[in-house]
């Protein structure tokens, strides 16, 4: 069981390591294959583990600890590993995703210059990603979650002759630094307190901290998770990474370092609870999120880009289910938007391979004729987005929906919030379908559309797709909230959900039914507007600048923070550092020049003078050893 | 007691000493400084002389006799200067060498 | 047996001795400094140090006294003499010359200088300078200045032997008058 | 010959083979050829001792003791703590990368540049070993002449101005810890660093600091550092930068802090406020520099501000992590100016405007400008951010606002740091990139490489400087018997 954790950890690391070594001794096509297999390890020791850990039937983890990693005074983190339900569940999900990305990244990105430094990359990812999940302490977590928020940065930036891509991955490190900042300051109150950054002695320590300490901590945990998860208002960075080559966003930004917020809520939920307040901010955070994502999402016209918002979105309910304390069906949609959104991204990754790189989707009209596969593909990934029986979506969002409902009057406006996220959901996923994907092909499609080999892609691009669209589709089945629940079971032991968040039967049964017709309803009125024509788009063209601005978020910021960081530092160079402290040195030179100019005037070449002050001195020291004696 | 004490002496050593600085201060003729200088040491050397009187310790004498070699050597190379100034027709006055000036 | 000790019981001729002396030593220093003509000045200072030989020989230095006389008022200043004779009287005014501050300040200096030393021996030692009566026979005598010399200050008397060799050699070389010093106030005029 | 000799003989092997290259009229390439053998023999013989070395023991190791000057006291007394021996570690190997570097670039008048090389080797690591505050003033010294030569010969167009910059300043904290080390050692009656008890004067505390806030530097005391490190020739800025700045910062520790615990507690909070302006100053300024150079120097600052921060905290975690980021950022700085040079030799210049798309068609230095530059950045799980990590945690425990302020440095340090990637490797390629600058060398590989794999051992088991800088765990107590 640890071997395979072990295993399943170093088998990227070891991928990675190999293709960077290996550099141009290697075929292009080969250093694919590695990062495909070296995945597929990881996979396997994660199913060795996952087995092994049901096996085992310890409940609440092992830790395993290769060394001590940091050491000081009686701090002490190890290099260990924690296997545990919530970390297995992670484990099979990252590696499993991850490894059908690859696989797709072979034929996606097949002929791109520098295909081993891409799968290098991809590899580093996901060694980072899964020492996020599994590892043992806090310090590595925090490790393993800068790490992935380095390799987000060098993958959004992989095509760096672009400067769009080069800004954009820039923007996402430095956000995602700033959340690793206030996430090492809430370390800090827990090292101050309990000298150790493990799980256990952490929330050992949580429970005895005053309620304002443990607040902070609470808020510093929070600000990394929204950095990472792209949670109002650390979330500019993501619509932007979709600068990225499509299986990174389709990875990274889709199905797993972005959900990393919801696993790190999870897995300190001891400590949020003892700051419940935060926790409902984090909630809070999320309804705000998938609200303002979803109404983004409608105006976007770039293919990626509303994906990404409705990422955001997701992620948003996640949240809430994750702060009103329903981790299992937190992590449930975690699961399940895992395999739709990797299926959504990697469709709309055919069709923009298909286009040659072309994303507007007001060119796209048509596509599906060509593609039928990939249409067939993204339906379903939209019909489980959308959360439509029998889709994976429906089992998990409702569920969330549901738990808000229970959680007091709070829940209630979340409830009302994530009702009206639904029907956003169905508007924006289906304007999106209906523009793409149906009816005849327009005439830049016909013009720029290349066959590959007389198929919609390589096979390695097809096959990830469709496994995805499978697990898309029947991925959800293995809960369904009041008659089996084999994952929250599953996960109790270490993320129990709180009672607030259990709903009634009728809860689940209301929010199910309001859900899935508000979905519905956003699905017919996209039919009505995009789909038939029928419905003219309402021109509001305030709201419809706003929301293209993206309500103005990074104007703000950058007016904000980046504009008077550099004013300052550009004032800073002009006005203090080069008159002042550069020529300080200089300055002290020239006064000892000066000192010597006044002083040569006493060298006047006169005997007599020199004679005088040779007596005065000579009767001024003896008045002064009279004097002192 | 036997005539006048040390500290007579003394006086007439620091007034001979004051006279003498008087002299190098004021007077611009080499010659007369030079004389000056003289009178200063002689004033140190009667001090030096009384003082090993009132010690009875011989290394007052000793001192006294190396200053006057001193001043031997220095009138030497004093007057030695006074010559070359002379040669090369350059004025007899201190203020006007001033070649040293910083 | 010093001279002055066969006299000792009268020490009323010693008082008188020391008084003509002393005021001798005084005026003709003073004089070394006012005269105008560097001549008159070397004339004074021969008497000065003829006044202090007395002196010398009231404290019982007799070879030191000698030597003065010697050494000093002999050797030395007939160098003076000779110099003043070559380079020709040069009269100048005591007070001539030079800025007003200097004249004030030298004034100055010199009386600080005198009255410092006064102070010091009223002030502070006073009390504590009388000397006994009665030295050791030898004291003062060319023999033991010699023993002393060549036993415990050796090495001053080497160090001073040099020395005046060095004068001796530095006087040579500033007083000749070689080629290279004629091309040299060649090119000075 | 014993274990013990090893310290007096890393000393004085570099400067004895200085004089053998300044005497013996060899040829350019023996010359360079015997000064990389000798600093190569150096990481040997470093290694040994490290091998040796016994973290469980207390006191001085590998001590040598030898009279000198018997009437003042005054000895030749060498030896190694935990954290000198990673001093004199980081010394040996930069200044081996360096003198390959030298050797590589064929650097003018090889005998003189090559035994000056030599000379600093041996003297630095004297600064690191010294036991006596004498001897240590002389090694102090003598470690800064080669400077001033190797920057005012063989440095940039301004050399001479940085020159006699860099001397004024140095010149001027070294004679204020002259008059400190002779008041302090007639006061006590020895100059002995074990043996000297500690002291309460507040006056000999500033005298000493004032010599190691300019070395390292802290703000406002680093109008040397710009110009110095523009000027100097790339691997004697890597020196500067990643060794010689770290002489003030261990200087602090061992006596500073260590000699003086209660003038220390008096000025403690002036002296984090200055650490905290040198890394706040530094980040701020480095983020908008128009020259590589100029951006790895504002953030030496703004990291020997971090390291003082750390030691001034007076904590633990504070000094495990100094010590810890002093050698990693010791590598990271020699091994990121070591790659600024050889940027400038492919494109004549370092700066923003004129450089870019380095990367196309270069997997080598792409690959470790970015490997250093994430790493000097702190990406968590980094050996540097280790070290940040550990200097933060311990700042908390001294006031939660120090810590505070070092976060938002080090959010700060991403943009610089990434700015000054991009700006050499990303977009557009620059007007001075030609297809004539090729990727790294294999010489420059064998140079920067070794800096970069011990990097990433270090970030891999960070606790093997941390856990074995001080003896027992516990650095406080450590500092306050005086390390005995």
């Amino acid at each position: 069981m640890i071997a395979g954790a072990w295993l399943c950890l170093a088998s990227p690391l070891a991928g990675a390591l190999a293709i960077t070594l290996l550099g141009t001794r290697i075929p292009r096509a080969a250093a694919g294959w590695i990062s495909t297999a070296t995945t597929g390890v990881a996979f396997a020791g994660a199913v060795w583990s996952f087995f092994g850990l049901r096996a085992h039937g310890s409940e609440h983890g092992t830790v395993s600890t290769a060394w001590t990693w940091l050491e000081s005074g009686s701090f002490k983190a190890g290099l260990s590993i924690l296997v545990d339900p919530l970390s297995t569940m992670m484990m099979l999900v990252v590696a499993g995703v991850s490894g059908l990305i690859v696989l797709y990244s072979v034929g996606y990105m097949d002929g791109d210059d520098e295909e081993r430094r891409y799968f290098a990359y991809m590899s580093i990812f996901v060694f980072s990603m899964l020492l996020l999940v599994q590892g043992g302490n806090l310090l590595l977590l925090l490790a393993g979650w800068g790490l992935v928020g380095l390799s987000s940065y060098l993958l959004i930036g992989f095509w760096h002759e672009r400067p769009t891509a080069v800004a954009a991955a820039k923007k996402a490190f430095v956000m995602n630094a700033f959340g690793d900042a206030t996430m090492a300051l809430a370390f800090f109150v827990l090292i101050l307190h309990s000298h150790s950054l493990s799980f256990a002695s952490s929330f050992a320590t949580s429970a005895h901290l005053s309620s304002s300490t443990v607040n902070l901590v609470a808020l510093g945990l929070l600000g990394g998770a929204a950095a990472k998860s792209a949670q109002i208002p650390l979330h500019t960075w993501l619509p932007d990474a979709m600068e990225g080559p499509t299986p990174v966003s389709a990875l990274i930004h889709a199905a797993t370092m972005v959900t990393a917020g919801v696993y790190l809520i999870a897995r300190t939920h001891p400590i949020f609870e003892q700051a419940r307040t935060v926790e409902l901010v984090a909630a809070g955070m999320g309804a705000l999120t998938l609200l303002v994502a979803g109404l983004i999402a409608l105006v976007q016209t770039d293919i990626k880009r509303v994906i990404a918002y409705s990422t955001m979105s997701q992620i948003g309910y996640m949240f809430v289910g994750a702060g009103v304390g329903a981790y299992a069906n937190g992590m449930f949609h975690l699961m399940t938007h895992a395999f739709f959104k990797a299926l959504l991204f990697m469709a709309a990754g055919i069709v923009i391979h298909a286009l040659s790189g072309e994303q507007d989707i007001r060119k796209m009209a048509g596509i599906g004729r060509l593609l039928p596969w990939t249409r067939w593909a993204f339906l379903a990934g939209a019909l489980a987005l959308v959360g439509i029986p029998p889709f994976a979506g429906f089992f998990s969002k409702d569920s969330i929906i549901a738990a808000a409902l229970h959680a007091g009057w709070y829940g209630v406006v979340f409830w009302v919030v994530a009702l009206v996220g639904a029907f956003l959901t169905g508007l924006y996923t289906f304007r999106l379908y209906f523009i793409v994907f149906p009816g005849e092909p327009s005439g830049y499609v016909r013009e720029h559309h290349h066959m590959h080999h007389g198929h919609e892609g390589p096979r390695t691009m097809l096959l990830p797709v469709g496994v995805l669209a499978v697990l898309a589709t029947i991925g959800g089945w293995i809960q369904f909230s009041p008659f089996w629940h084999p994952l929250t079971n599953w996960l109790d032991p270490v993320a129990a959900t709180l009672g607030v968040a259990e709903p009634k039967n009728w809860e689940e049964l209301v929010s199910s039914i309001l859900a899935v017709a508000l979905g519905l309803a956003g699905m017919g009125v996209a039919w009505a507007m995009y789909g038939r024509g029928r419905v003219a788009v309402p021109s509001l063209p305030r709201v419809q600048r706003t929301l293209e601005h993206k309500l103005y978020f990074d104007e703000a910021y950058d007016a904000v923070f980046t504009r008077p960081a550099a004013a300052l530092a550009l004032w800073l160079r002009r006005d203090f550092e080069e008159p002042v402290i550069l020529t300080a040195g200089p300055d002290l030179g020239e006064a000892a020049f000066d000192t010597g100019r006044g002083l040569r005037r006493m060298q006047n070449g006169l005997l007599r003078t020199y004679v005088f002050f040779l007596g005065t001195g000579m009767a001024v020291l003896a008045i002064v050893f009279l004097l002192v004696r | 007691m036997s005539g006048p004490g040390i500290a007579w002496y003394l006086g007439v050593a620091g007034f001979l000493f004051g006279t003498g600085a008087l002299g190098v201060l004021l007077r611009r003729n080499p010659l007369i400084v030079l004389l000056s200088l003289e009178i200063m040491l002689n004033g140190a050397n009667l001090a030096l002389i009384a003082f090993s009187r009132h010690a009875q310790n011989g290394a007052g004498q000793i001192f006294a006799l190396a200053v006057m070699a001193v001043a031997a050597s220095e009138v030497c190379v004093g007057l030695g200067l006074v010559v070359a100034i002379h040669r090369r027709n350059l004025a007899l006055d201190v203020d006007r060498l001033s070649e040293l000036r910083g | 047996m010093s001279v002055l000790a066969a006299y000792s019981a009268g020490s009323a001729l010693v008082w008188i001795v020391w008084v003509l002396a002393g005021f001798a030593c005084l005026a003709s220093g003073v004089a070394v400094v006012s005269f105008s003509n560097p001549f008159y000045s070397a004339l004074a200072l021969i008497a000065n140090l003829g006044s202090l030989a007395v002196l010398y020989l009231l404290v019982s230095a007799e070879f030191v006294a000698a030597a003065q006389v010697l050494v000093y008022a002999g050797a030395v200043m007939v160098m003076f003499l000779f110099v003043i004779a070559y380079v020709g009287p040069v009269a100048q005014t005591p007070w001539a010359g030079g800025p007003r501050w200097q004249t004030v300040a030298a004034v100055l200096a010199a009386a600080a200088i005198f009255l410092e030393i006064v102070v010091v021996i009223g002030l502070k030692a006073s009390g504590r300078l009388a000397h006994s009566e009665h030295v050791n026979a030898t004291f003062g005598s060319p023999g033991w200045i010699g023993r002393l010399f060549l036993t415990d200050h050796l090495l001053a008397f080497e160090i001073t032997s040099v020395v005046l060799l060095i004068a001796a050699v530095g006087g040579v070389i500033l007083g000749s008058h070689t080629r290279r010093t004629q091309l040299e106030e060649a090119s000075l005029k | 010959m014993s274990v013990a000799d090893f310290t007096s003989l890393l000393v004085w092997l570099p400067i004895g083979a200085a004089i053998v290259v300044w005497v013996l009229p060899l040829s350019r390439y023996a010359t360079g050829a015997l000064a990389v053998l000798v600093a190569l023999l150096e990481v040997g013989l470093w290694i040994e001792q490290a091998v040796r070395f016994d973290f469980g023991q207390h006191g001085l190791q590998f001590a040598q003791r030898g009279s000198w000057i018997d009437d003042l006291n005054v000895s030749y007394h060498v030896g190694e703590y935990g954290f000198s021996l990673w001093l004199v570690g980081l010394t040996v190997v930069a200044m081996a990368a360096a003198i390959g570097y030298g050797f590589w670039v064929g650097r003018d008048r090889p005998r003189a540049y090559f035994g000056l090389m030599l000379l600093l080797t041996g003297a630095t690591v004297g600064v690191f070993v010294a036991q006596d505050l004498l001897l240590f003033y002389a090694f102090f010294e003598a470690m800064l002449i080669p400077l001033y030569v190797l920057v005012g010969v063989w440095g940039g167009p301004g050399r001479l101005g940085a020159t006699v910059k860099f001397l004024i300043y140095t010149m001027t904290g070294s004679l204020l810890m002259l008059a400190a080390i002779v008041v302090y050692g007639l006061k006590v009656g020895t100059f002995d660093l074990v043996d000297g008890p500690a002291s309460a004067s507040r006056w000999l505390f500033l005298g000493f600091m004032f010599a190691f806030v300019i070395k390292a530097p802290l703000f406002p005391f680093h109008g040397w550092l710009p110009d110095t490190y523009r000027e100097a020739p790339a691997e004697v800025t890597a020196v500067l930068s990643g060794v010689i700045a770290k002489v003030g910062t261990y200087a602090m520790l061992r006596i500073a802090i260590a000699k003086f615990p209660e003038p220390t507690s008096y000025y403690r909070t002036t002296m984090l406020v200055l650490s905290a302006a040198a890394l706040v100053y530094g980040s701020v300024l480095a983020f908008r520099s128009p020259t590589l150079r100029g951006v790895v120097a504002y953030s030496s600052l703004a990291q020997s501000g971090l390291i003082a921060l750390g030691l001034f905290s007076g904590t633990n975690l504070g000094y495990d992590g100094a010590v810890l980021q002093m050698v990693a950022h010791g590598l990271v700085s020699t091994a990121l100016f070591l790659i600024a040079g050889a940027v400038e030799r492919r494109t004549t210049t370092d700066q923003f405007a004129l450089l870019g798309g380095m990367a196309k068609g270069r997997p080598a230095l792409a690959t470790l400008l970015m490997t250093v530059g994430i790493i000097s950045l702190a990406v968590p799980g980094s050996a540097a951010f280790a070290g940040e990590f550990l200097i933060l945690a311990g700042a908390f425990q001294r006031a939660w606002w120090w810590a505070a302020i070092g976060g938002g440095a080090i959010v700060l340090a991403a943009m610089y740091m990434l700015r000054a990637i991009s700006g050499v490797l990303h977009e557009a390629r620059g007007s001075t990139v030609d297809d004539a600058a090729l990727d790294l060398r294999p010489g420059e590989l064998a140079l920067v490489v070794p800096l970069v794999g011990a990097l990433l051992v270090l970030s891999a088991w960070p606790a093997g400087i941390s856990h074995h800088s001080f003896v027992g765990n516990d650095p406080t107590r450590q500092v306050q018997e005086q390390f005995k």
